[in-house]
């Protein structure tokens, strides 16, 4: 019943608060679309984290949902001109359709098996993805990938000249998915969920249906991945079964909420961020050397697992923890 | 006869296929842990033997002399300082993953560094034996594709006889059979983990050298096989030795036989349906059992 | 001087205690033995001598040396064996694969040719059936497995947890005629049992663990009689 | 306890890691002041499979530049140097539309050039219309690139379709001319985005000239084994075998032809990796009497080609393929539109890249006129076949069609004599 | 006082490859009573736990809840119809604070966290965590942890709740604690079967006690009938314990 203005209140504000006036102090379109990337990564390993890390399947074929958003919405898009904004909610769920296709079979697998078969559905799925031309009268492309009409300025249809527009859509997808998260994590769900993580023989015992808990993560993840895609599709309007299906994209959603922290609500957020932004800043200091920045990238996550396991969340806790303390501290001295 | 050329040349492949796979399945069946980074080991053997081919025209069927124990190293260095400490960490988890997500990890590190120091270009030792083949009427055997079977076979053999007769291979099956006890009989346990993974990563890169005769190394061609390699210990069972080399067999038969029928990319998507269908239906594959080892 | 000396150790698992300030000895020919309710901490403590557990505190001596520092190979060594609960044996390896993991380490691998021999005098059913799969044997072959091979081991020290576990009746004896005929032969026995009746029948000295720690030792008499005991498992 | 004691370590590594990150960062944006610079974008696959060939491309433009700015610049803007400034894309998409929007905003380019794959180059090239950058592909070829009404796109790379056109008329001019009637073909391309391009231009051209495909056949790119392939067009008896495919499958696809001893009329490569210079070194003597199409080879009889040729050979320690020499042709290009536009201003050198009409000087070497239709595309970008022969014992491309671009004194070698040679 | 069969098991019987781990076993439970299953270390006594929580279905014979079938329900299912079990071995969500680990088989009854934060803490009241609620599962004493696991399991709301060992390990001022706590549960209208080694405790508690011996039920009866059966001294302490 206390008043709102504690630091554990206004801290976050002032956070999402700093992000939303972002765009008004940096105009460089380049870097607004890094951050609205930033932004995006950070959303997607936060959308993978409620079946990698709160019920802790670690699922290595992501790149699956994101491809299935991505080439739905843009192909109803292009074909029948459906906005992407609709886009969204069936891109989404088409998603979670085949994350509960995927997952029903899969998800009785434990551990290293199911990491596996996310892997072989991951592939099976990019192969066809590459040799699939035509649905029925709709081109996808196949390999040669698929081109999202360029309307120019349509905000109707999730298209903007600008950047700003993008970079706030994914800070809304973001704060979405951890708005989310953050229920999740205090539901009957996400208990049942990190119950399962820790010991799914016990969960059983405890009246868990803990295949039911697994799918619906399973299809809530595959959804806001979906609807990440959907996203993707209409940021870089190009789809490449490859780079979208691929494992490249699969494993760095893994990665990202690995080295942040995963089955913690703010864990992927933390990593997308900082990982990407490594990654970018690498990439354009070090172009010259082929690979070094996938090296580093490499080296970090093979840091972060042996040293911090639980991720950098770790490290950002505790000061936050003692920044809360200390100025709430100020706060009630100041009171007194 | 064009079934029978794709149904030897189908063999060749899945011998080598199964001894990639090989390492893989001993890896997991003495440690638990799928290794990710099984193809990028494979990778590095493949350029290390191009490069002493190229440089100091040996052939790779010697540079075995050189790169295998040399590939065990890498592998026992790998499991000593960088799966050890995830595994103790992880003693009391469930079901621990860090070992998995540390190989993925360093897959793409090494592939990486590999980029960095070696660029990206395709290298293959084009040696005498090459290009040649057997040829019997309108049947034509591949010559590098048969010793590379052989020697596989003879690698498989040879693997086989050390875990069975050994001492060092009998303190592995009983690590694999169980940890805890190995312990009490007096096996160094984490030792035997860094030699599985040695052996293993040896296995690899003897499968990497008898490609480079007719394969192309590059950064990424770990992709390649290590999906496959996957495919195969799943089929023949996660653990089970011959059951990765008979896995090797199908999946190599499958290739080669079924792309007569359909288009080699479809045959991919056969081959990764009939991998779900046995994680899903039998995900201890045709030989693995809970006491392979 | 006493063979195995445990000098005060406790033992966590991460904070919880499990063992706390135990302290007992061992003297070389002795056969000893740990009763205590399931959980009292039985099998941590000869998990602990083994080196599969390192004390937090205090340490342990065999024949005057600190082994509770040494890696569980080390440990095994020198000669101080384990018969784990519920048998464990390598279920997919033969009987005499299972007897020559047995005899693994260095200086034991010198002497395999003989301690096989004695084992099979020992046990001949294990001589009729060395090519026989473990997991196919029965519970009692399996258990008389179990303490081959150990003994291929040439142990000094021989820790036996809960030998008599769900085996029928007449093996039981069985199992424990065994024993002694083993100590019979110069062998430090370290007995964990359940079976008080069992246990203290068998050996010279005994020790009750209750919730962690020892709260009675006394010849095997004195604890059979001693009431504590008998109302602690039998509610009498 | 590992752990523990290793914290530090972590920590250390975490930091040298972040301090090596800023201080190159703050290393790395010192670059507006100069005058005197014209900045060009280059968006290339830097790392990544493809990463070879983003080699090459950039060292035939730095040479391109160098000789450029030695010879004084772009005079009509006061001697003003051309900067490039290169864009690792990693082959994917995203990062090439990324790198697009940091070379046009952050590093200001006045044009970009690249960016190598189709798939780069499509959504890349979109960003550059949107902000009106004008953006110069020398490579990429898939047909659609200048098929969108795009008016900042030029392209001097032909279209896809346009080498399977010129494949199917050397053909038919082969077969009229030695009498060896060609009436089946099999199509054998990796399965990716150019592989399903050609495809589609094989079809139509096949079609049109009235030959009948026996075998259309797609294999991923990253096979591990192409007998099977090879063997099912070996069942199959085609007259001519068409492909389509990067290096590494173009080399194990000749290597197994050789084991099993297919014999047609003739096999056709689609440039890409028949053209490395890592094909030679893989397959040998196999590839002899292989035909290969492509725009530009060392030998073409063009001018300037030797020399320019002989040049970049002194300075890399290898010869120039294709793609370097439309790179390098590329710059030239861009540097008299510079020189017409005599401003940096987009919609100006847009303007004169649109008006190009290069008819002389060291662009002779790709084409002996560059223009531009209205989509941007490059009218009538040369193509030339030419035949792989043992020249020596050493494995040359010699050109052999169409006749007055040909080595002097070579003629194509038809049907394909076979592997006992 | 004719009293309702909660329980029932009909010739029940369970193999694993050759072995029988438990044959032919029927019994009753009434609603209401506690009783005390022992038996020696490998009886099978937590098999017919298993059996009833349904982690194991059983070779042959029924089970019945109420007069429902349960045979071959899924444990989660089993849980539903009310019967909560503790394992021999606890099994706490480690990583997860003692009050997380509650509100997870409190959220059985409820979807919402804070009628779930209610029951939670009601149950830790009763088995005497609360001021424990914050501590880390895996950072609890033995006793704890079997405090938590009963408290798990009672949060579920059970009608009938299945204790496996839970005294075991504990001393004897703690035992009677835990006796305790157990007749206060049982004082809140649950049946409770037990499986417990010490007997003491298991007999002051027990109103009924079945002997389970190599999966057969070799005696029943009052604690007293039962500690007087020779076989089952004979069973439980061996050949001639009273000889000595």
């Amino acid at each position: 019943m206390r008043n709102f203005i504690t630091p554990r209140y206004y801290l976050p504000a002032l956070m999402i608060f700093i992000l939303l006036l972002i765009p008004l102090f940096i105009s460089s379109p380049y870097i607004l679309h890094i951050m609205a990337m930033v932004l995006f990564w950070a959303y997607l390993a936060s959308a993978w984290n409620i079946v990698g890390g709160f019920a802790g399947q670690l699922s290595l074929g992501h790149g699956v949902y994101v491809a299935a958003g991505a080439y739905v919405s843009s192909l109803l898009f292009a074909n029948i001109g459906l906005s992407p904004w609709f886009g969204m909610i069936i891109g989404g769920l088409v998603a979670a359709l085949l994350g509960v296709i995927v997952g029903y079979p899969t998800l009785r697998l434990r551990g290293a098996y199911y990491a596996l078969a996310t892997v072989g559905f991951a592939e099976g799925f990019r192969v066809i993805l590459i040799n699939t031309t035509k649905i029925g009268s709709w081109h996808t492309g196949g390999a040669e990938g698929f081109l999202v009409p360029l309307l120019g300025d349509a905000p109707q249809h999730m298209q903007f000249m600008s950047k700003v527009p993008y970079y706030y859509l994914a800070l809304v997808l973001l704060l979405i998915i951890v708005g989310f998260s953050f229920w999740l994590d205090r539901s009957k769900l996400g208990y049942y969920l990190t119950a399962i993580r820790e010991d799914e023989d016990a969960a059983l015992a405890l009246g868990i249906n803990t295949a039911r808990a697994k799918l619906i993560a399973a299809a809530l993840s595959a959804f806001f991945t979906g609807v990440g895609g959907v996203y993707y599709a209409q940021l870089i309007r190009y789809l490449e079964p490859n780079a979208i299906a691929g494992a490249i994209m699969s494993n760095q959603i893994v990665f990202l909420a690995i080295v942040g922290g995963r089955g913690t609500v703010l864990g992927p957020v933390i990593g997308g961020i900082f990982l990407t932004i490594i990654g970018e800043m690498t990439r354009i200091l070090f172009d010259q050397v082929m690979g070094l920045h996938l090296f580093l990238y490499g080296i970090i996550v093979v840091l972060f697992v042996i040293f911090k396991p639980r991720g950098l969340i770790e490290l950002v806790e505790k000061p936050y923890e003692k920044l809360v303390k200390m100025l709430n501290g100020r706060r009630v001295e100041g009171a007194s | 006869m064009g079934v029978l050329s794709s149904i030897i040349n189908g063999i060749l492949m899945g011998g080598v296929y199964g001894l990639l796979a090989m390492g893989l399945t001993l890896i997991f069946g003495i440690m638990k842990i799928i290794n990710f980074a099984h193809g990028a080991f494979l990778m590095v053997a493949m350029i290390l033997s191009y490069w002493l081919w190229k440089i100091m025209g040996l052939d790779p069927y010697l540079s075995i002399i050189i790169i295998a124990p040399l590939m065990f190293l890498l592998g026992y260095l790998t499991q000593r300082f960088t799966i050890k400490p995830v595994l103790d960490a992880e003693k009391d988890v469930r079901e621990p993953i860090g070992a998995l997500l540390l190989t993925a990890g360093l897959a793409v590190a090494i592939e990486n560094f590999i980029l960095m120091v070696f660029g990206a270009d395709y290298l293959m030792a084009k040696t005498a034996y090459s290009g040649a083949s057997i040829n019997i009427s309108s049947l034509s055997i591949s010559v590098p594709r048969l010793y590379a079977f052989v020697t596989s076979l003879v690698v498989a053999f040879l693997f086989y006889q050390f875990l069975i007769k050994t001492e060092l291979g009998r303190a592995m099956r009983a690590t694999g059979q169980d940890r805890g006890v190995a312990l009490l009989m007096g096996i160094n346990v984490s030792k035997v983990y860094s030699i599985a993974f040695g052996i293993g990563t040896a296995l690899a890169g003897l499968a990497g050298i008898v490609l480079i005769p007719f394969y192309y190394a590059h950064p990424s061609v770990g992709a390649v096989f290590i999906t496959k390699a996957f495919i195969i210990v799943v089929l023949g069972g996660l653990g089970s030795v011959h059951g990765a080399l008979v896995g090797g067999l199908i999946i190599g038969l499958i290739e080669s036989v079924a792309a007569q029928y359909m288009t080699a990319t479809w045959t991919a998507i056969l081959i990764y349906f009939a991998f779900l269908a046995f994680l899903l239906l039998k995900p201890s594959g045709l030989f693995g059992s809970r006491y392979e080892w | 001087m006493a063979l195995l000396e445990i000098d005060n150790i406790s033992v966590y698992y991460g904070e919880m205690c499990v063992l706390r300030d135990v302290s007992a000895q061992i003297d070389s020919g002795e056969i000893i033995c740990v009763v205590g309710a399931n959980g009292a901490g039985k099998s941590t403590l000869i998990n602990t001598i083994s080196g599969l557990l390192k004390p937090k505190t205090g340490k342990i001596l065999f024949n005057g040396e600190v082994i509770s520092k040494l890696e569980p190979y080390q440990i095994v060594e020198k000669g101080v064996i384990q018969v784990p609960e519920g048998r464990r044996l390598f279920p997919n390896m033969s009987v005499e694969e299972n007897l020559l993991i047995g005899s693994y380490t260095p200086t034991s691998r010198k002497k395999r040719k003989e301690n096989m021999e004695k084992v099979f005098t020992l046990l001949p059913r294990l001589a009729e059936r060395r090519k026989q799969i473990a997991r196919t044997m029965s519970g009692g072959e399996q258990q008389m497995l179990a303490i081959g091979r150990a003994l291929m081991a040439d142990p000094k020290l021989l820790m036996l947890d809960e030998p008599s576990l769900g085996l029928a009746p007449k093996m039981v004896s069985h199992v424990l005629e065994l024993i002694q005929n083993i100590a019979a032969q110069g062998v430090t026995i370290l007995l964990v049992e359940q079976n008080v009746y069992h246990a203290l029948k068998l050996c010279n000295r005994g020790y009750v663990l209750e919730n962690g720690s020892i709260t009675l030792m006394g010849t095997a008499e004195e604890l059979l009689n001693n009431p504590h005991v008998k109302k602690a498992y039998l509610g009498l | 306890m590992f752990i523990k004691r290793n914290y530090k370590i972590f920590l250390l590594c975490i930091t040298v890691l972040l301090v090596m990150l800023i201080a190159g960062c703050s290393g790395g944006g010192k670059s507006s002041g100069e005058v005197k610079e014209i900045k060009i974008g280059n968006i290339l696959p830097l790392s990544g499979s493809a990463a070879p060939v983003g080699k090459i491309g950039q060292q035939a433009r730095d040479m391109a530049v160098e000789e450029i700015n030695a010879a004084g610049g772009i005079k009509s803007l006061g001697g003003a140097k051309i900067k490039m400034i290169y864009a690792d894309s990693k082959g994917d998409p995203a990062t090439g539309v990324a790198e697009a929007e940091r070379l046009i905003t952050q590093e200001r380019v006045a044009l970009i050039t690249g960016a190598y794959q189709s798939g780069v180059t499509l959504p890349a090239t979109e960003v550059a219309e949107r902000y009106k950058v004008p953006f110069v592909c020398p490579v990429p070829s898939e047909d659609v690139i200048t098929e969108r009404g795009f008016k900042y796109v030029f392209r001097l790379a032909e279209k896809t379709t346009w080498r399977n056109r010129e494949q199917v008329r050397f053909i038919q001019d082969m077969a009229k001319k030695f009498g060896t009637p060609v009436k089946t073909v099999a199509l054998i391309y990796e399965n990716t985005a150019w592989g399903q391009g050609a495809v589609k231009g094989w079809e139509k051209y096949l079609k049109e000239a009235g030959l009948k495909i026996v075998l259309k056949e797609p294999y991923p790119a990253n096979s591990s084994d192409l007998t099977p392939v090879v063997l099912k067009v070996k069942q199959l008896k085609p007259d001519v075998i068409m492909m389509c495919s990067y290096v590494s499958d173009a080399a194990l696809l000749t290597n197994t032809f050789a084991e099993h001893k297919v014999k047609p009329l003739a096999f056709i490569g689609t440039s890409g990796g028949f053209a490395d210079p890592v094909y030679f070194k893989t397959t040998g003597d196999n590839s002899e009497y292989f035909f290969d199409i492509s725009t530009w080879e060392p030998d073409v009889n063009r001018p300037f080609s030797k020399e320019v040729n002989e040049k970049f050979k002194q300075k890399y320690g290898y010869p120039m393929n294709a793609e370097a020499v439309k790179a390098y042709t590329a710059m030239y290009v861009i540097k008299d539109a510079l020189e017409r536009a005599g401003s940096l201003d987009p919609e100006a050198i847009r303007k004169a890249l649109a008006e190009t009409k290069l008819t002389s000087g060291v662009t002779q070497m790709y084409a002996s006129e560059i223009i531009f239709d209205e989509s941007g595309q490059m009218v009538n970008a040369p193509l030339i076949i030419s035949q792989f022969r043992k020249i020596n014992g050493k494995m040359e491309r010699v050109t052999v069609w169409p006749e007055k671009e040909a080595r002097p004194g070579w003629k194509p070698v038809w049907p394909f004599p076979g592997w006992d040679k | 006082m004719p009293a309702k069969v909660l329980l029932e098991l009909k010739n029940v019987t369970i193999k694993f490859g050759g072995l029988t781990a438990v044959s032919d076993l029927s019994f009753k439970l009434f609603e209401g009573e506690i009783v005390g299953l022992i038996g020696p270390n490998g009886a099978g006594k937590t098999t017919v736990f298993n059996l009833i929580s349904g982690v194991y279905r059983p070779t042959e014979g029924e089970i019945y809840l109420n007069g429902e079938n349960i045979t071959g329900l899924k444990p989660f299912q089993i849980c539903h119809r009310g019967i909560g079990r503790t394992f021999q071995v606890v099994r706490p969500f480690g990583g997860k604070s003692v009050l997380y680990n509650v509100m997870v088989g409190a959220f059985l009854r409820t979807n919402d966290t804070r009628k779930s934060r209610e029951k939670a803490l009601e149950v830790l009241q009763l088995v005497g965590l609360y001021n424990k609620k914050d501590v880390l599962a895996k950072n609890l004493t033995i006793v704890d942890r079997k405090r938590l696991e009963v408290a798990k399991a009672l949060a579920t709301e059970p009608k009938l709740l299945l204790l496996d060992e839970v005294l075991a390990g504990l001393n004897p001022a703690e035992v009677d604690e835990a006796v305790e706590m157990i007749r206060q549960i049982h004082k809140s209208g649950i049946t409770i079967l037990l499986i417990e080694h010490v007997l003491k405790a298991a007999m002051a508690l027990s109103q009924r006690i079945m002997v389970l011996d190599y999966g057969k039920k070799i005696a029943e009866g009052s604690p007293e009938e039962v500690t007087s059966n020779p076989e089952v001294i004979k069973a439980y302490l061996g050949d001639n314990y009273g000889i000595a």
